[in-house]
Parts: C-alpha cells; structure tokens; sequence
C-alpha cells in the first residue's frame, strides 16, 4: 500500500515559506562581484528568493556570507523510515533482573578512548559509576563487570587484555575526528580484532561525538552510538545482543532507543 | 582587584605552602635529568638537524649515550669530547660520538677534563648570547608596534598543514586577534622527539617543529608591521619534549608556550617523574626567552565537575607558580590557566565565574592570566554557544585577565573553521569595547554571594594545599585530586628517559641559566 | 537600585515638574471629546458589530451624530435617546439614530432627560460590572498559574494572518516566552476605525480587532495551563483608536498594551490635541482593566542619538508617568520604555547603558519598566546581533526590569521567524539564569563613569521638564525635543475627530472610572 | 576571448573544503526520523558530507537544525560581471562645482517614505544636514534645493509636490517589505508618475534596505539604491544622469558607485 505523501518543507515564520539560513565564507576579497558571486552560489544549489543579507572582510582575501532564501525542495515525510520499537526500553532494575535470570552471570565489558586521542569524559560516562546525565555507569550494575582501560590505548592492547577476561564485549570511543582519524583508528581496531579472532564473536561497540549507528556498521562495528548516549542505553543494547546470541530473543524484535 | 576579602596573610601562606610542597620536587630534579633535558642542551649548541628517517640528530646521539649509559655526566659532556676529538661542526660531533664504542667513552686526565669543560661553556655561553640576541628582536618589534590592550585575543589554528595555519593566522591577525597558537597534532605530546621541517599532515593540529615556528613567526612579523600592531604565537612546551620545544620556541622568538608542571601528568599520562625534571629545564629556557608560559588548570575541570573543583585550579596555580619562580619565571611571564567552566545549566553561574576569576586576580595580582572559554559544556547549537562565550569575554575584561582564548560557537563539531574566529574576534572586541573599564565602576558586597563563594572556594584550595604539604604532591595526585584523575609516581610514559645524574653531571646552559 | 547618588529630592522635584507639565493637558482633555472616544463609549455598551463593508457599527453610528453636528452632547446620550425610542438592542440603536434627520434629534424635556440618563448610567455600571467580571477570570487564571519571574521575555508575532499567530505564539510560550506582543498591520494606527472580526492579511503585523484579540487570549489561556505558567499577551493601543482598542483588549483580558500619551504624536503624525484626549479615555479603562501600559521613549533613541538624547527618554517618562497617574493608573501598571541602544561602536556603551536603565530603575523604583533590545545598530551579521543582544539581556536581569523584549537576532532584515525568537529565548533564559541577583553583588562607585553619566543625564533630563514647564509641552514638542521629530499642535492627523464638549456632555462611563 | 575559468568554492577551513552552515526549521516535533529528513533535505540541495549538528524541539510541533556540510558546487568568478568604473566618485565640492559650472542651476529634488511607511531615518540620512556616516545629506550642498516631506507620504502628494517644484529627481524610500509591501507601494508610485506624466522625465530613486538596483529599475524607476547608500552616492548618481539627459556626458562612461 502506498504510503500518503507528507511533504515537508522548512518553516520560516508560515507554514512553506521554505526560509533557510546560510553562512559561509569564499577565499576572495569583498567586493560587489563576490556577493554576486554568492547570489549565484546559493541560486545554484536552487534556492529561490536569495538574500546575501552579510558580507564581510573577514580578512584581506576573505569574505563572510550570511544569507537567508527559500528552498523550494520538499522531502516527503513519509518515506523517511526508522525501526518500530515494540519492547520498552529496560531501566537499571530491571537490566540486572534480565541478567540474573536470563544469562545467570556477569557480563564483561571492557572500554577504551584508542590510539591517540585522550577524550575520556565520554568513555568516562558509559562505564563508570557516576554515569552521565543522572544515569548509572555500567561499574554500577551488578550485572556487570566493567573495566576502563581510560585513554591513549593502543587497539592491540584493548583486545588483549579483554580476551583475557573473556569480554563480551569492547567499547571503543573516538573523539578527535579531524581528517577522519577515528574513522582510520577504527578501521585499524577491526583489522586487528579480525586478527585477534574476536570479530563476530565478541560484541563490538564505537562511540563517540561524530560516531551514528550507521557509520559504526559501516566501519565494521556491531553498534554505534553518539552524542547524549546514556550507559543505560548500552547496557540495553549488550542484554539483548547477548540474549539474541544465545537465541533467547528474537532479531526482529527492537527496543527503544535501539541503535540503528 | 580590590575586594574579595581574603587576608593578604592567607594568600602568603598559600604561598608558603606551595614553595615547601615543591621542595622534594626540587630535590628531585637536582639529582635527575632526562633524555630530552639532554637532547635540548644539544639543540643550544646548534645540533638542529635530522638523519635518515627524519629522526633527528638530537635523538641518534642522546640515544647512543642513554644506552651506553653514560648520559649521567651530561650531552654536554660528550658533546665536549667529541669536539675535543676534532669534530668540526654538531653534525660531525654527532657522527663521532655515534660511531663510538662503548670503550672509547672512558675518563680523561683531569686537565684535559678541564679545559674541555671551559672550552665547551665558553661555546655554551656564545649560544646564550646568540638567543639573547634573537630575543631582542623580537622584543625590538614588540615596541615598535604595541600590542592591543589586555585582554589579548587568542585564537588557535588547527589545520594540520603550516601553510595552511598561516593563511588562517593571518586573517585572525586582520580580524582582529592579538595571540595565535598553532594546536599541535593529537599525538605530538607522546613523541620522544620534536619532528623536523615544515609539516603538512597532522590530526586536530599541526606537528610543533622548529621549522613550522619560523614560517608562522615570520608570517606574523610581516602581519605585525602590516597593521602595526605586534601579534603574538605561542605553541605547546608540553609532553615527552618539553625543554626541546621551549627552546625551538626561544630560539624562533615565540611570545608563549603552553607549559604546565603537571598537565602532561594527568592529561598524557607522562611519568612525574619526567615531567617535574623536564618541566624545570623548558621553564629557565622561557625565563631566559622572556616567553609567558601560559599553564593548563583549565583542564582539570573538563574532566572535574568546574564548580566541585573550583579550589583545585587555584591550587594548583600556586604550586605552578612556586615551580615557575623556582626555574626563574616573573609574574609577567605567568599565564596561570582558569575558565569559564561552569554548566551553564546551574543557577547564576555569572556571579560563580565572576567570583572565581576575581579570586585568581587577587592572588595573582601581577601574573597576566590565561582564561579560557567555556568548552565541555558547548553545545551544538551555535547560537546559544556564541551567547555563551560572549559571558566569558565580559567576564574576561572585568577582571583584567591578559590572555583570553576566545570561545569558538562550532567548539562542540570541529577546530574552528575561519569564520568561527571571526565572530569570535569580532563579538570579543565588542565586548571589550563596551565593558572596559567596569571593574572600577563598582565595589564587592562583603557579604555577596561572589565574597562569600570567593571564601569558600580559597577556603577549600588551602585545604587542598594542606594536604599535598602533609602527604606530598605525589599522593595528592595518586588520589586523583587534580581533574579526577589518579596517577602514579612511577606509572605512566617516559619514566625510561630519566637518568640519576653521575656527580660529575655538566651542563653549563643550567649554569648560566641558573646564575 | 540603590546608588546612582541622586537625590530623593530632586526626583519629587523632576515629579512635580511633570505634574505641572501636564496640567494645561488636562484642561483640553476636559473640555474635549473626540470621535474614537464616543466609539469607545458605544463598545462599553456592547456595540461591536459592523454593517455593509466591514464598517463597524459605531463608526456609523458616530459619524452620523458628528457630522449632524451634535457628537458634543456625547455618544451615550444618543444611545439613550435611542434606548428611549425604544430601541430593543445596541445593533437596533444604530439603525434608528443613523436614519433619524438632525431634526429628531432635538432636545427633551428635564424629566425625559433626567430619565434617560438615570438608565443610561444603570446600563453603564452594568456593563463596567460584567468587564470586571471578565478581568477577574484573568486573574483568577494568574493565581493559579502563576507567572515566571521577570525581567518577563516578551517577543512578537507578526506574520499578518492571526491563526499564523496563533502557532507562533504557542511555539514561542513553549520555547519559555512569558509575553506575546501581536505587532499590528503597518497601516492600522492610520485608520480610524477598528477593523472587524478575525483577518489573515496584514503588512508588517497582523490587525488588532477584538475577535483578533480573542483568539490569541484563547489560545494562550490553553497554553499557559498547559505550562501551568500564565502567559501574558499584548497589542498597541496607540493611533486613531487608542481607547476603543483599550476597550477590546480589556473585554478579551488582555494584560498589556502599548499605550503612550506621545507616540502618535511623534511617530504617526497623529494630531496632537486628538491623541492627548485619546489617551486619557484609553488608560481610564486600563486602570479599571489592571492592564500594564507600556510607554514608547525607547523610539525616541531610533530616530535621535541614543547617547546625546538619553535625558528626553527620561523627561518623558515623568511626563507619562503623570499623564497616567491622573488616569488612575498604578505604579505596577507602568511599563516606561526605555532600550539599549547606544552606538555599540563607542567606547564603554555597557557603562553607559547600565547607567542608564539604573537611572531608570532609580527614578521609578515600583513601576516595572519595559526594556527594548538594541533595533536600530543592529547588524545583518547575525553572529553579532545575537552577541549585541545578549549584553541588553544582562543589563535587563542586572537592573531588574519587569518586561523585556527580547532582541531578534535577524532584526535588521526582516519580522521575526519562528526560529529567531527560539535563540532569543534559549540565550535570555541562560543570562538571567547566570546574572540574577548580580544587582545585590556590587554597590555602585560614587565617583565612576556610571554614577557620573546618570548624574548628567538627570540634570539635562531636569533642565528638559524645565523648558517643558516654562514653555509648555506643546512648544517643545514644536521645537523636536523628542526623538528629533517636530509637531505642531494644529498639524497632523485626526484633528477634526475632535470635538469641544457641550455643557450637558455625557458619558456615563468616565463618571464611574473618574469615581 | 573565452575567460580563464576561476573556480570559487566554500571555504571552512581550507581551500576548497566546501563548507557551508545551514539552519532551518521542519513544523514537526523532535524526533529520529525528523533529524533523518533534515539530513536528507540537505542531502537533496546537493551537499556531501551532511551533519545534523544540532536537532532541538524548539516547540511541540517545530524542530530547529543546524547542519554543516559541504557543497560541491563551484562558481566562475570570472563569469560574473560588473560594469567598469571609468569615472571617479566626486567628492562633496566637486559635485557643487560640477553642477555650478556644467548645469549651472540648483538640483531639485523631493523625498519622502511613502505610503504607510514610517521609516524616516533612511530617507533623512539622505536627505538632511547631518546625512549619514560622516557624509553630507544634499541638504547641505550648495548645489541642491532638498525637500524632504517625511513618512506616511502619499505618493500622488509626492508627486504633486515635485512636480509644483519642477523637480529634477524624486527619491523615495520604502523600509517595510513584509510581504512585499514595498513592491506593491512602489509599483503604485510608478502608475501614478505615469499618470502625471513625468515617468522618464523626472529621475526617479527608489531606496530601502531590501532595494537594489536590479529590483528597482524592474519596478520602473530609473535607479535603486540599498543599505549603506551614503548621500554622495546619490548626489553623484543625480548630477551624472543630469548631465547625460543634457547630452553633456556620454551614457557609456560608468563612476564608482553607480549603481548597476
Ligand atoms: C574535554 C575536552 C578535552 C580535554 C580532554 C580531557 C579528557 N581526559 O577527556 C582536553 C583539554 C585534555 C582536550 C584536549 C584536546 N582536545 Co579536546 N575537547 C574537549 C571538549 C571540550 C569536551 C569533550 C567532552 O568531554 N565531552 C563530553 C562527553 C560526555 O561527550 P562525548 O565525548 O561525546 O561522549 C558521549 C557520547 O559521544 C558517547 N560516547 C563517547 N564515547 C563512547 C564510546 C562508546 C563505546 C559508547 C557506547 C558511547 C560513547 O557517550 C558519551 C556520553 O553521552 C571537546 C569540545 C566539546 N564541547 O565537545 C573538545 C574536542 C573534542 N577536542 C578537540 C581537540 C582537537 C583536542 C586536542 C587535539 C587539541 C589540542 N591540541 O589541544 C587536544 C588533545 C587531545 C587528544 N589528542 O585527543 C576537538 C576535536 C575536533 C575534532 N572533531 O576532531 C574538540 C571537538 C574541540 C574543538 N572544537 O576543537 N580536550
Ligand atoms: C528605527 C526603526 C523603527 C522606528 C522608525 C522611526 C522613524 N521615524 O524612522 C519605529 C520604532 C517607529 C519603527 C516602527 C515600526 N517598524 Co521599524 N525599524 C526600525 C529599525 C530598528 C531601524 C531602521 C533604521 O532607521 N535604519 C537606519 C537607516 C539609516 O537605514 P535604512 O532605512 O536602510 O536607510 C539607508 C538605505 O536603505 C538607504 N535608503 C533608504 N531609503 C532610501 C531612499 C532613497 C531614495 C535612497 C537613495 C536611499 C535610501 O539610505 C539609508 C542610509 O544608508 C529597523 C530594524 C533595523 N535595524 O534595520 C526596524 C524595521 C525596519 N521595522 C520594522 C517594522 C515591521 C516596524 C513596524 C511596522 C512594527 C510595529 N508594528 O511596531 C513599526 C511601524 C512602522 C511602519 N508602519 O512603517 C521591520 C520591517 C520588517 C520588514 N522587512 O518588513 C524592521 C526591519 C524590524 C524587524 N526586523 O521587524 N521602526
Ligand atoms: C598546558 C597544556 N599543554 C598542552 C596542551 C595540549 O595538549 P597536547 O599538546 O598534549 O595535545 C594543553 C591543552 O590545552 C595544555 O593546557
Ligand atoms: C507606544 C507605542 N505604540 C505603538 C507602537 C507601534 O506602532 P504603530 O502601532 O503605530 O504601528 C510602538 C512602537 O513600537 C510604540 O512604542
């Protein structure tokens, strides 16, 4: 059955009026041609009704560009698709309950900030027990065993040290992202965890300010997760990616906040 | 700043506390130096250049000696020799040494011993005057064009690629900025080396050579003439290298450096050990180089709660300072790191920073001051994050900070785009403007909240003070008191690159710089 | 506001002088009714429909009796004689005076009249007794849902289409608005009728009609229990038709109005004599509807130098402030505008404008005051227009004013979008978060730059009501004293709107409201 | 001669990088999926590279975003064009002595904001002594006769009153623009020249912070005149065109700051 069409087009101040805000700079010194210049950019890209409201100096060979117009595009809103949630998201209790009854043992998660970068609040905020925004860090569950290897860990070491501890599963942060460093510094962690024959078997999870679900699988990853995530969410997704494993729940059943 | 009501007395015994928890550090350093202590004292005989690989001449030789173990009587000291074996140039002198076996390194008679060492401080004291020299023409420029009045506008740049940072240094210094810092590549502070030449590559920066100093200087005295008003670099004497940057710095007439006597501690986890030796050698370097070292207390609250451990930057600015003064550092050389750090989330955090930065004011009355922006708690939205900074620009010239980095509204996505300094520099100039001069305009409540949080939070750091005099620094730090993060004295990197000094340890720049 | 170190004296003199000013007003106001006023007599009556053309039915009906001449007796005595013919209701009223030829309107026998009167009076407590009644559903929805506390952020809706409005309006009380103003169609101030029912086209605005008014109230009062946070809402009564808007605003409890004694005058070309009668009426029934007023001086720094004419903003205030006593308004009804709007290119401009809203602060402690953002410095940079804006929202929190528009970042391009106010209000919730209080944190200076500019400004502000006094309102109006714009009495719109008052003048309704 | 191409693209932070800061609001509430339309919206204006920064529910039924990406477009600089200055600007007393010697009477001209316009401050920066930035208004020439009749003008009175005046130039102002308000004001000043017949006789300026050239001249004035005009620029635009209707300057030398 085809879905009705729900056409959505940005709000200026009435409904349609499709106003977008725009800044940017070119590499060229203010002129009256380089706003010219600046109409036809945002024209090209099929704006209606440009205004280069701004253009400044920003320096010799600089030119800032604030610029308000009216998109004509429209996305439908219907097309857009996300994953149905049909189970409720656990909270702390009941994570633990699930875990006593349904698997019978702590689970054992390791985590690390990799290669480089030193960013550990956000690592720091998964897995310790003071957690993130009024929710438990994983150390707190007794659930689970945690353990925080903190930042500048080499991927090799990470993998070792959780192989001894028969982790179920890695968390990986990445921070820096300039030039895509943590995109190379991930891909180096599958390569090596492919290696350590860890891959597939032992749950893999990325995170971090510039990190989706989508670029996680992509890179190899089972999971990933971004901005605001709270430790409740993971130990959510480690549950029931482990009770999948174990084939006591079922892969088509999604639960809130699940990543994808 | 008047006001704030905390005893002329107290701050004394702040003071006091600090000077007496540094002393063991002290004893420390006296009896230690490090690979990269080592490598720098080559670099200030000229040793500049790099071998195959890149690696640079500095390492191959100090390497050499390290595992024939006798760096303990000092680069110097072979440097010395290998002249007094014919070595025409540093470069010559490095080959000589590198090629020579560990038999070949045995004493000499006591006068040859002797006017080896004379000859080599007589080179010791030529090279000093040669930095002297450079210095001063910085200094030279520096008056002809004045620099704006405090606060100075700092901004970094963050390419990766030195040409690029000096197309975004330059129009920084057209829009408006005062100080420019180069960020250095992520990784840059775990290198057991500075690289060499221009740099391209590199990741949330650019690598800190000696090479990359001279472009973005030399860019910047042209920018300085231009708009005839003297704009300022600074960079990271930071990590594994502290001393050899300082130096890269001194000698490229760099007006800062980053450089803390525990950052690399808690935030690279670096050995203590090695950073406390390491930190001295790079700070009698800056005392020389009239550079501002510019120190990293901010830090510890992105990690720490910035209200929780408000009192643990004021600390930790007083042992910093005892460090600085002790490798010979003036209060106008000391940028003691504070922000603007508070969740924004919590009621009147105007009053709360106001109080704070008025505190490190009072006890720090004739230090210029580094206050950063806020930057854990940025959000996403730039709107609100540019509303945000512009509280910390007002807070930054009320109480006369001197060096303020400016807030960034995309600090949350990215290192600054160009136009993100340009409506920093641009809002922070307006800010300034407008606000000049309010400190005068208005006099404390004794009782107020600012006085009474102001108490509190020096209450709480004299505490703090207390305790690492009673347990030592070392445990203060085991306990995790500086950012939440625990270190331990012989944990972290580098703590291979300390040596015992022998007892006839040389190294005349440490002579001259500590006349 | 304590401080500013002006004296108590000199205030109560400033008072007096006002007082004075306004006097020969007032004879005006007492020997003279005009058109809009009479119209507004008929609205209290429950004439509020409009016949072929959207005319509404008491322009008809007014019209008729002034050009027949006879408009002097006042409008509710023709009601009566209508009443008295038997008409059965307001709509039937109309219908019978506007057919009847002038010479039915002849006069009637003492008892006839003293009948007439006697139940038109009856009929006007009647009707001041049910908009009580309403006003005390507005407040009895405060009570329970009661309101954030101030500087209350007030923003605008103007898309010209009410139902617009309407989602804009909700959206803006969500995102933390405590006040709505409905900027009205560009036109509106021009005309001189109310426009009628709901409308969708307006230029600039959207138009004030009663239905209009209702509307937004009604959709407010849902939002303010669903926020459980009363939401305020605000339109112009200003113009042609100051009091009939005054009445509608009251009838659909409205909890603000623009209503100054000036604005139309100096901003509309509006005649002088029709808008000093027209006010009067108009705040008569916002002292009985407790709406606050909110006065325009702030527009006399759009027009004038906001630094060189900051005393006129003052010395006006006196004078409304007066003008609105005597229509028995109360302190907290008075919202005295006043803005940030110094060049922000100039030096000090914060000192300056905290100087000056203290000095509003101090010479009216109990009225809540209306602050206006920076409008006519603002950029199109909206980095900086934000920045510009946020410094006017510390300075509101820091002199505690009670209204305070919210700056627009997109102010100098066009109304207000949906998003625009979002960021306004996200900033302004941070500032006065972070600054509340800041007030009681510091004693002002005797001798800075604030205290210095608030003493200078008062003087002239002095010497301004001095001139006022000697030569009269009216003259100085003529000479540009306010805003830069010159009037003369006799000049402008409107003027034949207005009508000297025969001996047996009545309206019932000025009798109870002046009781 | 084809031109040399000359490629201009955004700059971020380095050349050629392409980026560009967008925001805008969808009338719906906060959601994953809403974040996903956002992101597929600037996907279909043709940018790479999209990252939904920011998502906030700015009321129950409007999310606002901020997006950075990066646009691939590129525009010729060396295709756009503006016409070449050959003439210099005048200066305050070259102007008088100008119209001194080459037209050797006073210009007249009349002003006003029409309509229901309110807005002086544009017109009497123009207009009057003070001026505007540091600049004259023709007030203040010697070789200018200025009548500045204010706000709320209806356009016939304006016209009538030039015309009483024999004057050389009508300048008028329009600041409101909501829904083309302005357009709609002007377009009516236009018919009513006409009607009076002094369209093509008398300059007409059209002047406002949302009018340029282009807009005017296709409204049917002879210029128009945007945010920041300084006095002189006008002064310099009705001495030029006055001199070319007398045939004493060519119609094809060009001065800086004319408008075009
Ligand atoms: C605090 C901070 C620091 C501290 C770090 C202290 C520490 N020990 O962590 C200090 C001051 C030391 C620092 C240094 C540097 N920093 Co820094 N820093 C920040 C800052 C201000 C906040 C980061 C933060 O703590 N966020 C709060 C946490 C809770 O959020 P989060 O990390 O996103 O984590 C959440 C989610 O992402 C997720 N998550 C994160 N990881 C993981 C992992 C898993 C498995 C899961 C499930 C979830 C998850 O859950 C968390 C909770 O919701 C940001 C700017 C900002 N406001 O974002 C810059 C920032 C990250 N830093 C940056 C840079 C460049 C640096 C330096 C390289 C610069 C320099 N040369 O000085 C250095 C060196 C660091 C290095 N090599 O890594 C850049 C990165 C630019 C980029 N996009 O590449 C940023 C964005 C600043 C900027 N705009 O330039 N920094
Ligand atoms: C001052 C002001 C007022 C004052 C006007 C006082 C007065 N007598 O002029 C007051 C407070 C009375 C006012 C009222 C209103 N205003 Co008003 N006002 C402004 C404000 C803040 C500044 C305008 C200004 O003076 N600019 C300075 C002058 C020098 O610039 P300028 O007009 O662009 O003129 C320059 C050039 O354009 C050019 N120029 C202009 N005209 C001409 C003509 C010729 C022939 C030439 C050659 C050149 C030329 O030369 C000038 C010098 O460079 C702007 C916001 C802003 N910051 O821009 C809003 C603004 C113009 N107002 C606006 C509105 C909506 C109104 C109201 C309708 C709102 C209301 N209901 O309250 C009312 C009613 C006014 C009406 N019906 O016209 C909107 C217009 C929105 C739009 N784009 O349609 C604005 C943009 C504010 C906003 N963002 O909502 N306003
Ligand atoms: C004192 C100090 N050194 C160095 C740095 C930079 O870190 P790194 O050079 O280790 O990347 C900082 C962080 O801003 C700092 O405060
Ligand atoms: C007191 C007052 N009345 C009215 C207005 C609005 O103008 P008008 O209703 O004449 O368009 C203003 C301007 O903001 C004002 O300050």
């Amino acid at each position: 059955m085809a879905k009705e069409k729900q056409l959505l087009r940005a709000y200026g101040d009435r409904r349609d009026d499709g106003m977008v805000q725009l800044s940017f700079t070119f590499p060229i010194p203010l002129s009256e041609r380089a706003k010219e210049a600046a109409l036809q950019f945002v024209k090209k890209m099929g704006f209606a009704d440009v205004k280069v409201h701004s253009a400044e100096a920003v320096a010799d060979h600089f030119t800032f560009f604030i610029v308000y117009a009216r998109s004509t595009l429209a996305i439908d809103f219907a097309e857009i698709d996300v994953p149905e949630l049909v189970v409720q998201k656990m909270d702390f209790d009941q994570v633990n309950r699930v875990i006593e009854k349904q698997i019978g043992r702590k689970l054992v998660v390791f985590g690390a900030c990799t290669g480089t970068d030193t960013h550990t609040v956000g690592i720091d905020a998964i897995l310790n027990m003071k957690g993130f925004a009024g929710d438990y860090g994983l150390e707190r569950y007794p659930g689970f065993d945690a353990y925080n290897l903190g930042s500048q860990v080499p991927n090799e070491d990470l993998i070792r040290k959780a192989i001894a501890k028969s982790a179920d599963a890695i968390l990986v942060s990445q921070v820096v992202t300039q030039r895509d460093v943590h995109k190379d510094n991930s891909r180096q962690f599958i390569e090596a965890a492919k290696a350590a024959g860890i891959h597939g078997k032992v749950l893999l999870l990325l995170g971090g300010p510039r990190v989706d679900h989508k670029l996680a699988t992509e890179l190899g990853f089972d999971a990933g997760f971004g901005p605001g995530t709270k430790p409740s969410d993971v130990a959510n997704y480690v549950v029931h990616s482990v009770l999948r494993k174990q084939g006591k729940e079922s892969g088509s059943t999604h639960y809130q906040g699940e990543p994808g | 700043m008047a006001g704030l009501f905390i005893d002329d007395a107290q701050i004394a015994e702040a003071r006091r506390l600090a000077h007496e928890i540094t002393n063991p550090i002290f004893e420390l350093i006296d009896r230690n130096t490090t690979v990269s202590t080592e490598r720098t004292v080559l670099r200030l005989f000229g040793l500049n250049g790099a071998g195959a690989g890149g690696v640079p001449l500095v390492n191959l030789m100090v390497d050499k000696l390290h595992s024939a173990g006798v760096l303990n009587r000092g680069a110097a000291y072979w440097y010395g020799r290998a002249l007094q074996m014919g070595a025409a140039s540093p470069l010559d002198a490095v080959e000589r040494l590198t090629t020579l076996s560990a038999a070949d390194l045995g004493p000499l008679s006591p006068e040859v011993e002797g006017n080896l060492r004379a000859e080599v401080r007589a080179e010791a004291r030529a090279a000093v005057g040669e930095l002297r020299r450079r210095i001063s023409e910085r200094e030279a420029l520096k008056a002809e064009f004045p620099m704006s009045p405090t606060p100075h506008k700092y901004v970094i740049v963050a390419t990766g690629n030195i040409y690029d940072d000096v197309d975004q240094a330059r129009a920084a210094a057209q829009a408006g900025a005062d100080v420019i810092a180069v960020i250095r590549s992520t990784a840059q502070s775990l290198l057991d080396y500075v690289p060499h030449g221009a740099t391209t590559e590199g990741y949330g920066g650019t690598y800190a050579t000696q090479e990359n100093f001279r472009i973005m200087r030399e860019a910047l005295d042209e920018e300085s003439r231009k708009l005839r008003r003297y704009i300022q670099l600074t960079n990271y004497s930071s990590g594994l290298c502290m001393a050899e940057i300082a130096f890269c710095a001194a000698y490229e007439k760099l007006d800062m450096l980053l450089n803390d006597a525990m950052y690399g501690i808690l935030f690279r986890d670096i050995n203590m050990r090695r950073t406390f030796i390491d930190q001295y050698f790079s700070r009698r370097i800056c005392a020389l180089a009239g550079i501002i070292i510019n120190t990293g207390e901010d830090n510890y609250i992105t990690t720490a709660d910035a209200y929780d451990s408000a009192h643990t930057v004021i600390a930790s600015q007083f042992i910093n300072e005892s460090f600085a003064k002790r490798a010979g550092l003036q209060d106008e050389q000391l940028g003691l790191g504070h922000s603007y750090e508070i969740d924004p989330a919590r009621p009147e955090t105007l009053l709360l920073e106001l109080s704070q930065a008025m505190l490190v004011r009072r006890c720090f009355p004739d230090a210029p001051l580094k206050y950063m922006p806020p930057t854990k708690h940025k959000e996403t939205d730039i709107f609100f994050s540019h509303a945000y900074d512009v509280m910390a620009d007002l807070v930054a010239v009320w109480t006369r900070q001197g060096i303020q980095l400016l807030g960034m509204m995309t600090e949350a996505m990215h290192t600054p785009l160009l136009s993100d300094r340009y409506v920093a520099l641009k809002s922070a100039a307006y800010i300034h403007r407008a606000a000049r001069g309010i400190d005068g305009e208005f006099t404390v409540n004794p009782d107020g909240k600012i006085a009474q949080r102001a108490r509190e939070v020096f209450g709480k750091a004299m505490e703090l003070l207390g305790e690492c005099h009673g347990d030592g620094i070392v445990a203060a730090i085991g306990r995790g008191r500086f950012g939440d993060v625990k270190r331990s004295e012989t944990g972290g990197k580098g703590l291979e690159g300390v040596v015992e000094k022998a007892p006839d340890y040389f190294n005349p720049f440490l002579e001259i710089l500590e006349a």
